[in-house]
């Protein structure tokens, strides 16, 4: 049952990182690709993260993985905000002649 | 099998990198490519010996770990050079009688006007 | 196909892909983002070869040091001069194409050649799993480094307090040193350093008690602490100083000074130079290593003899 | 049973890396190639956590830790560039 409960955890989690790919790819301009890819991306990793404690079934691993994923959480957050405001900076720069 | 694998991929890396360091003109192009190689030569050197227990060995192994350290020091080196060779001579490449174009410049000789403000 | 295989061939194939962007891409920007996914790939690859402490090691320098050293340098050029940013960097030759692809075929050549010879019996490997047993540490690779090849470790911290000297002289004072501070006024930044920094020098910490038993050590410790340092120098939370302090040169050599005293002591007590001591001088010598590999990396990328606390 | 899935899913998140190198190629704006990293960082991880359930090997973890807790260090670094500097990578492609 729980190693059930993994496997769709892990494929969903595969799914959402996909998605999130497809989005980069696919989506117009810099902010919509951010967008897609920030949050769809951190979904499939606390599903991966799920799955992957689950299967351990230790309460530090687990822990541990949810460490991992509010890291990688603040990380793209951080990240995403910053290369948003220097895109939007460019896009002003641009705008004003050079 | 792995190991096969891995040989091919340092190879190739490590071609890669002896093209990139010969066709750039740009200095920083050159590290680039020559830590490159510096990592094909890690991968080669722990995928050639046979496993012990199913991990590579560990001299190598001690041998990569210091080298990644190295590698990372010597290039803050290089690039440390490489700004200060900037500030002195306007462009940052070792050949003397490159197109300037290719560094993103228009003319060689206001270049040199201006590196030698910025020195001051 | 099977799933292993698999794996390797596709991780492969990145791999050479991105090498092929970062060695004959036309920008330069784009080489030096392409040489951070080939960090970070490049620390997939040593968890996929089963070398953990490689991984550790290689996650913070070549993905996260080495490749904000290089978009600092660029940001440096660029800022002297803007047309640097246009620079294409790169000529055509058919003749550096044929010498790389014979320098391939060689390193092809011997590296298969290797795969195929019978191993010794004898070789060091095998030897120092053997020994590994009477030091009494867990980790093989700790064992090497500090135990059975203390004086290359000795030279190569040597090497690391060298680069900095050199750096240090090539370094002048200019009006275009750059700014480094990026954003400390942002909340989230601020925030940012709160939360890793603590938890930067915790993670050292544990790598370096447990580097005697699993992966880890002063190495991959020091390298987490240099990061750490890199992203405060990058918040502007620490600043370059270019006033030299006491305090930060003794951390710069205590490296090159705790493995002198690895060697010297055991002379005092009439034994050879280098003999093994016991798990504590192995930690004290680490403890040590760990500050001086991270406060040299830090300051290499500062460019500055020392560091100052930026304003909040 | 989903331990025999493991590899395959490292295989499937590799493809996705693959088809993220696309967009760190085509561009346009510096901004596009920085969210390549990114992508590469967190997918990354995700594949460091699966191999160390796949491979048995606990220290892994701490990699993915370390890639985590170090992955904004090139946004930082990318940051302070000139605005306009960014505009250079495009010119070629448009």
């Amino acid at each position: 049952m729980t190693d059930l409960l993994a496997l769709v955890f892990l494929l969903s989690g595969c799914f959402f990182i996909f998605a999130g790919t497809v989005g980069m790819i696919r989506l117009p301009d810099v902010y919509c690709r951010l967008h897609a890819m920030t949050k769809a991306d951190n979904l499939g990793l606390l599903l991966i993260c799920l799955s992957l404690s689950l299967l351990d079934g230790r309460v530090r691993i687990a822990l541990l993985l949810l460490l991992i994923w509010l890291l990688a959480l603040l990380a793209s957050t951080v990240s995403a905000h910053l290369i948003a405001r220097h895109s939007r900076a460019r896009q002003v720069n641009e705008r004003n002649g050079g | 099998m792995t190991s096969a694998v891995f040989v091919l991929v340092a190879a190739a890396i490590f071609g890669l990198g002896v093209h990139g360091l010969l066709v750039s003109a740009h200095i920083m192009r050159k590290l680039l490519a020559l830590n490159l190689m510096l990592s094909a030569l890690f991968l080669l050197l722990i995928v050639v010996p046979a496993t012990i227990d199913g991990r590579p060995d560990p001299v190598p192994q001690a041998l990569v770990l210091t080298g990644i350290v190295i590698a990372v020091s010597t290039t803050a080196f290089a690039l440390a050079l490489m700004v200060r060779l900037f500030r002195k001579q306007g462009h940052a490449s070792i050949h003397p009688d490159i197109d300037p174009r290719l560094l993103g410049r228009k003319a060689p000789s206001k270049a040199n006007k201006t590196a030698q403000g910025d020195d001051r | 196909m099977s799933a292993p295989l698999a794996v390797d061939v596709l991780l492969g194939l990145i791999l050479v892909g991105l090498a092929a962007q970062v060695a004959i891409g036309e920008h330069l920007f784009r080489a030096i983002v392409f040489y951070v996914a080939f960090g970070l790939s490049m620390s997939v690859i040593w968890a996929r070869l089963g070398a953990p402490d490689l991984a550790l090691a290689d996650a913070a320098i070549g993905a996260g040091l080495t490749g904000a050293l290089m978009m600092v340098a660029f940001r440096r050029l660029v800022e002297i001069d803007p047309k640097q940013a246009q620079a294409q960097a790169t000529r055509s030759s058919a003749l550096a194409v044929l010498i790389g692809v014979l320098a391939a075929g060689m390193v092809a050549t011997i590296g298969l050649t290797a795969l195929t010879l019978e191993q010794q019996p004898g070789r060091a490997g095998l030897q120092v799993m053997e020994t590994l047993g009477d030091t009494g540490l867990g980790n093989p690779i700790t064992g090497v480094l500090l135990v059975f090849r203390g004086f290359d470790t000795l030279i190569e911290m040597t090497v690391l307090l060298t680069a900095f000297v050199g750096s240090r002289v090539m370094t002048t004072r200019s009006r275009f040193y750059v700014a480094t501070i990026a954003g400390f006024q942002l909340p989230l930044v601020r925030t940012l350093v709160a939360v890793i920094l603590p938890l930067a020098a915790l993670i050292a910490m544990h790598l370096l008690w447990i580097g005697s038993d699993q992966p880890g050590g002063a190495f991959q410790a020091g390298s987490v602490l240099a990061g750490a340092g890199v992203l405060l120098l990058l918040t502007g939370t620490l600043l370059p100083a270019s006033k030299s302090r006491a305090l930060v040169r003794l951390a710069l050599v205590a490296g090159v000074a705790s493995l002198c005293v690895l060697v010297l002591a055991p002379m005092l007590r009439g034994q050879v130079a280098m003999a093994y001591l016991g798990r504590g001088s192995l930690l004290f010598a680490e403890a040590l290593m760990m500050v001086s590999i991270a406060t040299s990396l830090t300051l290499l990328f500062a460019g500055r003899p020392s560091l100052k606390v930026g304003r909040p | 049973m989903t331990v025999s899935v493991l590899p395959w899913t490292i295989v499937f998140l590799l493809l996705n890396l693959g088809a993220g190198l696309w967009r760190a190629w085509k561009g346009p704006t510096d901004g596009d190639r920085l969210l390549t990293t990114l992508l590469f960082a967190t997918t990354s991880v995700a594949i460091l956590l699966l191999m160390s359930a796949w491979l048995e090997l606990p220290a892994i973890r701490y990699v993915a830790l370390m890639l985590v807790l170090l992955a904004t260090i090139i946004s930082l670094a990318f940051f302070g560039m000139p605005a306009r500097a960014s505009k250079s990578g495009d010119q070629a492609d448009d």
